[in-house]
């Protein structure tokens, strides 16, 4: 091998303390090394072509710069050597400067370290192999997990940018709970009205596949190159038929059979149910536990009316594959419901305030249902017991948020807002009424939030109380309040006729499932892990995977616009080369020795390891041994320390390149 | 013995099993591993208190039964490496019938009389006399004397050494190793095609038989059976040149049950120590 | 089936007709108390006041006594023991420098591994089964309002009884009876505890808002599985009518007294006749009722 | 030789995001440490072999020091906590066989942590300078030497 060693001065930075000249004269001597020489800055121009000249006189085949720290220069200097036709991964860096110069002040020793630490990357080079970057191509579509508004606004970006996007969503319709909502803060904009234009964009769109009523079953693959299996659930309706005429839906005998979900309970749906008028696809689903033919074999009312002969009751759930190179999770949030008997380890519940037992405490999504001029009441304000205008209403903030010892430790982020915007809501349909709002803190931190807040209290006359609600009791036909309020610091009773409770966001049920399948880190509440809290938002430590909106955290509708569109950005950014160039610092077996004991697969973080079968030309299966998909290692090494027979190391820092480095660092024993 | 035949032959006759590792007596009357392959090869079979080898070592050095399953009679001990091989996906469940053996202790000194002071040490601590795991039992438990732990002291006695004192016993001990590597060839848990020592690129244990090297070797293999080691003692049986091996592995299964309680090879279906971490894993060592 | 029994001053005091009763009741439903021999008071409401130390050691004294004299499960049938005993074991568990303070005050080694139960986690034990079997009185038209009090529920991450704002096991065991449990709001509220003595008022004032709800709610009944709960809710009632007239008396019973009663037991031996609200109207409305098996 | 003063030979396996960047830091901060360590550069701490341990002794080492991310901070999410777990092993393996496992260092230093760095180089060299050579490898290498004549 023909090395070449060039040592920086950096100017004065290096050789102020170490002395140059006798380092490069020394490493002359090194076996290999058949050109030394130091310069005042190697990675000037005139520095990088000192370089470049030497390797064409002398030939050289591998080059150890000894200047600053690899992090800094390393890509220059094996650029400057890949232009002079050598590999760049036969280029190794000697940290002269901020592990040497900089932190020593005597010259003999600094220099003498200078020399060992040349000459263990003098040694280590020798065992470097050429290696290629790993050129993986890319699917240029993308796939979209959920469709609320996040998801929406992800798939129409991609979309508009010319690539197509396959958006899956759970429920028979898109819109998510931004559908739900009535108007929304700070603008007071009724939410259907913005809302429902990009729905019907979406559907409308040439470059997005909506699959509706349907859920991510599996994901295969890696960055650029995923392979996902969705389960398309049975609509008993031929989606390809359905004009949407709704004849089903009216003709269905079973009306009131079901409490609507899209209503948050407060009012009921037939079997078959478009889930809101301006559904999209607008497409009804028969909901098979209800329906009277499925139950009994007879009606069949909805396939005796349907011109199109859309209704297919043995319809099965599919499973379809799509091959996408770019995922965007978008799965969002649902409401902490305490009603329910409350899982032990995480929550335990608020009975005291009587959710689910008293008719007239609802939680946030419900008001928004009562206040929305498509909900059960037609937008009057009502109460759900007995339909009565309610003419004191209390609202109680942090339900299940920012309470470690009862529910979650986290803040809910939107609560301040929408029970701001709720009292004022009240307050306009309401004008003898009293609103009061118990809170811990306002966060309103956004453009126009804090504004907004005002407004409900100095213009709407909302009254602010600052403190937390003890119980909720029913008395000759009133919610009596029971709090405190700690700026007076007295107790408060208040006999209300409604109660709405913030109750905290939370990760939707089936989050960790999704988390798993996706191999992305998720909390311990089970929101999606962002790969790095500042500088990467909204990448996940799987690449290619991004996240979008409120399945990372609580997050109020612009947040998770921005997001989605930052997502957006990201999967195009993936999509702007056809193929994805990445360091081939990667792990290899050595299928001649591995053992198949497959520790490697147990400590790979990334999933990177899977079995490989060896077989005879008979096709029997021989053994079986680890195989590292190139896609996915992340060039860590753990299983190159973790295998006991070394049958599996990481190029760039094999065994005997460290070995070398080991060997050679101190002249004598 | 009877029983033991019993099921044996009734496996090969209904052609469940290929082969079936088990004890049999040489002409000398030694007990010693023995392979059938056929119903009548079964009559050989022993059980006693010389049945010390653990022969799941040949799970995997054996070639595959061209038919039908590998039958192996196992004691309680053994049985932990065969759950072992399981876990490390040397072997599948399904592969293998074991006939469990009611165990009443093995010896030390193979030639010489059984006897209390003549029984092996890690029949002291024995838990699985009636092995935990099979597919057959045969035997009976009788009531055995407990031989004398010899090791204990030797291991307090470490202990309390200074390190150049206890490098110093190790030196003695190591520098009689002579490389023959019968330690890894008995051992079931050494599977791997290509052991560590045998890699020359780069050679990280030298391998010839120089102190240094047999420091390094007899280091890693400990290491490399950290966690996994059951503690059959075979390799320390096996040793030409009386190295207390074992002492190396119960130190490191000493730090897996008190940092893990962790036993290697009791549960198919426990996550394996090495492979797998606890966040709150011990680190008062890390600065 | 074998319990061993802490009965606490309370039951060997003021509060014997609940001793009375559930000994009563356990002979008649075959099972047996051990009482923990040399047994000392648990601290109460007034150790843990004084001394952290020995509000855990006295219960811990007892815990040692019961492990030593063989037993399993003790029975504690006063909320404020069970409260205590159950404190005390969680301390000594989760805090080495209390339990070893503890180990040296009493001179002896703590080792955990006995099951603390109170009243109604006693009679899930025996079996709700064999209570309903075993019921003799038509208790269909009592309405009853069971109430829990604080000690018995929380706090919820030691004891791990219940749901502490809206507990239900109690009414389980109602139902059991035949009675009908009314679902009222004030299971849960305090009812002024130890003030008893010093602020009355405070007590009477509390305990009236859950006695009012209560018969708000129809309950002809009011259970209860405290002595001090008792206490304040039977003894304190007649004052609360004088001060607040207007008011109807309702009877408070011990959740072994109205197991008693259903069982068909002598409402003397099971010391109905010891309360200050008068039991024998509610006895003679059920005995009406009577059925012969 | 024997007179000369001991100046104690450190190796130093350090993982390339956290430790390595650490030390960066350290030198951009000119925060002043003694010569005695040389790093070596590995991906992760999960990278780190005990064998690259037991052979840095082999050639000389007085002490060894291996540092990395803090948990949960691993560039590679789960490197370090599997390397944690080995290290418990390992060490109590060298004390067990008289490799004094004083002379074997872990850390957590992270990529802002220059200062700490300096700290943890400077104790490890200071405290094996007190200890003095570690002679056992020493000694067993005049075995194979060849004399040379």
């Amino acid at each position: 091998m023909r090395i070449g060693v060039f040592i920086c001065h950096c100017g004065e930075n290096i050789g102020r303390t170490v002395d140059c000249p006798s380092v490069a004269s020394a490493c002359a001597n090194f076996s290999g090394v058949v050109h030394a020489e130091d310069y005042k800055y190697m990675c000037s121009d005139p520095g990088q072509n000192l370089i470049k000249q030497a390797i064409k006189e002398k030939n050289l085949d591998a080059v150890v710069v000894g200047s600053c720290s690899p992090h800094m220069h390393e890509k220059t200097f094996r650029k400057a050597c890949s232009d002079a036709g050598i590999n760049p991964f036969l280029v190794e860096m000697a940290n002269l400067r901020e592990h040497c110069s900089w932190i020593h002040d005597d010259v003999p020793s600094a220099t003498r370290k200078a020399i060992d630490l040349v000459r263990m990357l003098v040694e280590k080079v020798k065992f470097n192999e050429p290696l290629i970057p790993i050129r993986v191509p890319v699917t240029k579509r993308a796939l979209v997990i959920g469709g609320g508004i996040s998801g929406i606004q992800a798939s129409l970006d991609i979309a508009n940018a010319g690539y197509e996007v396959v958006l899956v969503e759970k429920e028979p319709s898109i819109g998510g709970h931004m559908s739900q909502l009535s108007e929304t803060f700070p603008t007071l904009d009724c939410s259907q009205c913005i809302l429902t234009p990009r729905m019907v964009e979406v559907y409308q769109h040439p470059r997005i596949k909506l699959v509706s009523y349907s859920e991510v079953e599996n994901v295969e693959g890696f960055i650029g190159n995923f392979s996902v299996t969705i389960r398309k659930k049975a609509r008993s309706v031929k989606d390809e038929l359905c004009t949407g005429c709704g004849l089903c839906v009216q003709k269905c005998p079973i009306k009131k059979v079901a409490l609507s979900d899209f209503d948050e309970g407060l009012a009921t749906r037939p079997a078959m149910y478009v889930p809101f008028p301006q559904a999209v696809p607008n497409i009804p689903v028969i909901d098979r536990s209800v329906c009277t033919y499925f139950k009994t074999g007879k009606c069949q009312l909805c396939k005796k009316v349907c011109g199109r002969e859309a209704i297919d009751f043995e319809q099965q759930d599919q499973l379809i594959k799509e091959d996408v190179g770019a995922i965007i999770v978008a799965t969002g949030y649902k409401l902490y419901t305490i009603d329910k008997k409350p899982d032990e380890s995480m929550i335990k519940g608020y009975g005291e305030y009587g959710y689910g037992k008293f008719k007239d405490v609802v939680d946030g999504l419900q008001f928004e249902r009562i206040a929305s001029a498509s909900g059960p009441t037609s937008g009057e304000m009502l109460r759900p017991s007995d339909k009565t205008t309610p003419k004191k209403i209390v609202f109680i903030q942090c339900v299940g948020s920012r309470d470690e010892s009862k529910g979650f430790s986290y803040c809910s982020k939107i609560c301040c807002m929408y029970t701001a915007k709720h009292a004022m809501l009240y307050k306009h349909k309401v004008h003898d009424g009293e609103a009061y709002v118990f809170y811990m803190d306002i966060r309103a931190g956004g453009k126009n939030y804090d504004e907004f807040v005002r407004r409900a209290i100095e213009e709407d006359g909302v009254k602010y109380i600052r403190g937390r609600v003890s119980k909720i009791y029913e008395e000759n036909g009133k919610l009596i309040v029971k709090g405190e309020d700690t700026l007076a610091g007295v107790r408060v009773e208040i006999d209300a006729d409604m109660v709405v409770l913030a109750t905290a966001m939370i990760a939707q049920n089936d989050s960790v499932k999704l988390a798993q399948t996706l191999s992305v880190s998720y909390d311990k509440y089970g929101f999606f892990n962002e790969s790095h809290p500042k500088l990467k938002p909204v990448e996940t430590s799987t690449g290619g995977i991004f996240l979008a909106g409120a399945c990372n955290a609580p997050r109020d509708i612009p947040d998770s616009v921005s997001m989605a569109s930052a997502a957006a950005a990201k999967a195009l950014v993936l999509f702007g080369s056809d193929v994805l160039e990445r360091e081939p610092v990667v792990a290899k077996v050595n299928e001649a020795t591995c053992a198949g004991c497959f520790y490697c697969q147990k400590v790979c973080a990334y999933n990177a390891i899977e079995q490989k079968e060896i077989k005879d030309r008979q096709g029997n299966v021989i053994k079986v041994v680890a195989y590292v998909n190139s896609g996915l290692c992340q060039g860590c090494g753990t299983c190159n320390a973790t295998c006991p027979s070394k049958s599996v190391e990481l190029l760039g820092f094999k065994d005997d390149q460290i070995y070398a480095q080991i060997n050679s660092f101190a002249e004598v024993f | 013995m009877k029983q033991l035949i019993d099921i044996s032959k009734e496996l090969f006759e209904s052609k469940q099993v290929g082969y079936i590792i088990g004890y049999a007596e040489d002409k000398f009357k030694r007990v010693k591993p023995f392979v059938a392959y056929s119903s009548l090869d079964t009559e050989r079979f022993v059980f006693n208190n010389n049945s010390v080898n653990n022969l799941a070592v040949y799970l995997t050095r054996l070639p595959k039964a061209k038919e039908g399953k590998i039958g192996i009679v196992a004691k309680g001990c053994d049985i932990k490496s065969i759950i072992a091989l399981i876990q490390e996906n040397q072997i599948k469940r399904d592969d293998v019938i074991i006939i469990g053996v009611n165990c009443n202790s093995v010896v030390n000194q193979i030639d010489e009389q059984f006897s209390k002071e003549n029984t092996a040490i890690k029949c002291k601590y024995c838990q699985v006399r009636t092995p935990a795991h099979y597919d057959y039992l045969v035997g009976e438990i009788k009531e055995v004397e407990l031989p004398e732990d010899k090791n204990f002291a030797i291991m307090q006695k470490l202990d309390s050494m200074s390190a150049e004192e206890k490098w110093n016993f190790w030196e003695a001990e190591f520098e009689k190793c002579v490389k023959c590597y019968a330690c890894r060839q008995v051992c079931p848990l050494c599977y791997c095609e290509q052991c560590i020592v045998d890699k020359s690129m780069p050679r990280w244990i030298d391998s010839s038989a120089t102190t240094k090297g047999n420091f390094a070797w007899n280091m890693i293999r400990a290491f490399h059976l950290s966690g996994r080691c059951i503690g059959c003692n075979e390799c320390e049986r096996a040793c030409p040149a009386e190295i207390p091996l074992s002492l190396l592995n119960r130190k490191m299964g000493m730090v897996a049950i008190n940092e893990f309680n962790y036993r290697h090879g009791t549960d198919i279906n426990q996550p394996t120590l090495i492979g797998n971490y606890n966040v709150n894993d011990k680190e008062d060592f890390i600065m | 089936m074998n319990f061993g029994y802490y009965p606490g001053c309370s039951l060997s005091g003021t509060a014997k007709e609940f001793d009375l009763s559930l000994k009563e009741v356990l002979k008649y439903l075959d099972t047996d108390l051990q009482e923990i021999n040399d047994w000392c008071c648990c601290g109460a409401s007034s150790a843990h006041s004084a001394s952290h130390l020995l509000s855990v050691a006295l219960p811990a004294r007892n815990l040692i006594l019961a492990k030593e004299q063989g037993m399993k499960e003790i029975v504690a049938p006063c909320a404020a023991c069970f409260n205590r005993l159950k404190v005390a074991q969680h301390e000594l568990k989760t805090d080495d420098h209390i339990r070893i303070n503890t180990e040296e005050l009493l001179d002896t080694k703590y080792s955990d591994g006995i099951n603390v139960l109170n009243l109604i986690s006693l009679f899930q034990q025996i079996g709700l089964e064999k209570i309903k079997s075993n019921a003799k009185v038509d208790f269909s038209k009592l309405n009853v309002a069971c109430y829990y009090g604080c000690l018995l529920v929380r706090p919820h991450d030691i004891l791990k009884f219940d749901d502490p704002e809206n507990p239900t096991t109690m009414e389980e065991v109602v139902k059991a009876t035949g009675a009908k449990p009314v679902d009222w709001n004030f299971k849960v509220e305090c009812c002024g505890a130890a003030h008893s003595i010093a602020h009355t008022e405070i007590v009477e004032n509390l305990s009236m808002k859950i006695l009012d709800d209560a018969i708000n709610y129809k309950a002809n009944v009011i259970v209860v599985a405290c002595p001090m709960c008792h206490s304040n809710l039977d003894m304190r009632q007649k004052n609360i009518i004088k001060h607040n007239p207007g008011r109807n008396k309702i009877p408070i019973l011990y959740l072994s007294q109205l197991i008693g009663l259903s069982l068909g037991l002598d409402h003397k031996k099971l010391g109905l006749d010891l309360h200050f609200i008068d039991t024998a109207p509610l006895i003679a409305s059920l005995s009406e009722n009577e059925v012969a098996v | 030789m024997e007179n000369e003063k001991f100046e104690p030979k450190i190796v130093a396996f350090v993982c390339n995001w956290c430790t390595y960047t650490g030390a960066d830091l350290a030198g951009t901060s000119r925060l002043k440490q003694q010569t005695n360590a040389r790093l070596i550069r590995v991906p992760c701490t999960g990278r780190i072999d005990p064998v690259f341990i037991i052979k840095a002794f082999e050639k000389g080492a007085d002490g060894v020091l291996v540092s990395g991310c803090h948990p949960n901070d691993c560039h590679y999410n789960t490197g370090n906590f599997h390397a944690r777990r080995r290290w418990i092993f390992f060490r109590q393996l060298l004390d067990f066989v008289g490799i004094d496992s004083s002379r074997l260092y872990f850390s957590w230093v992270s990529a802002s942590e220059g200062k700490k760095w300096v700290d943890v180089v400077d104790g490890v060299i200071n405290s094996v300078r007190e200890k003095g050579p570690f002679n056992g490898y020493k000694k067993l290498n005049k075995e194979i030497e060849i004399p040379v004549k």
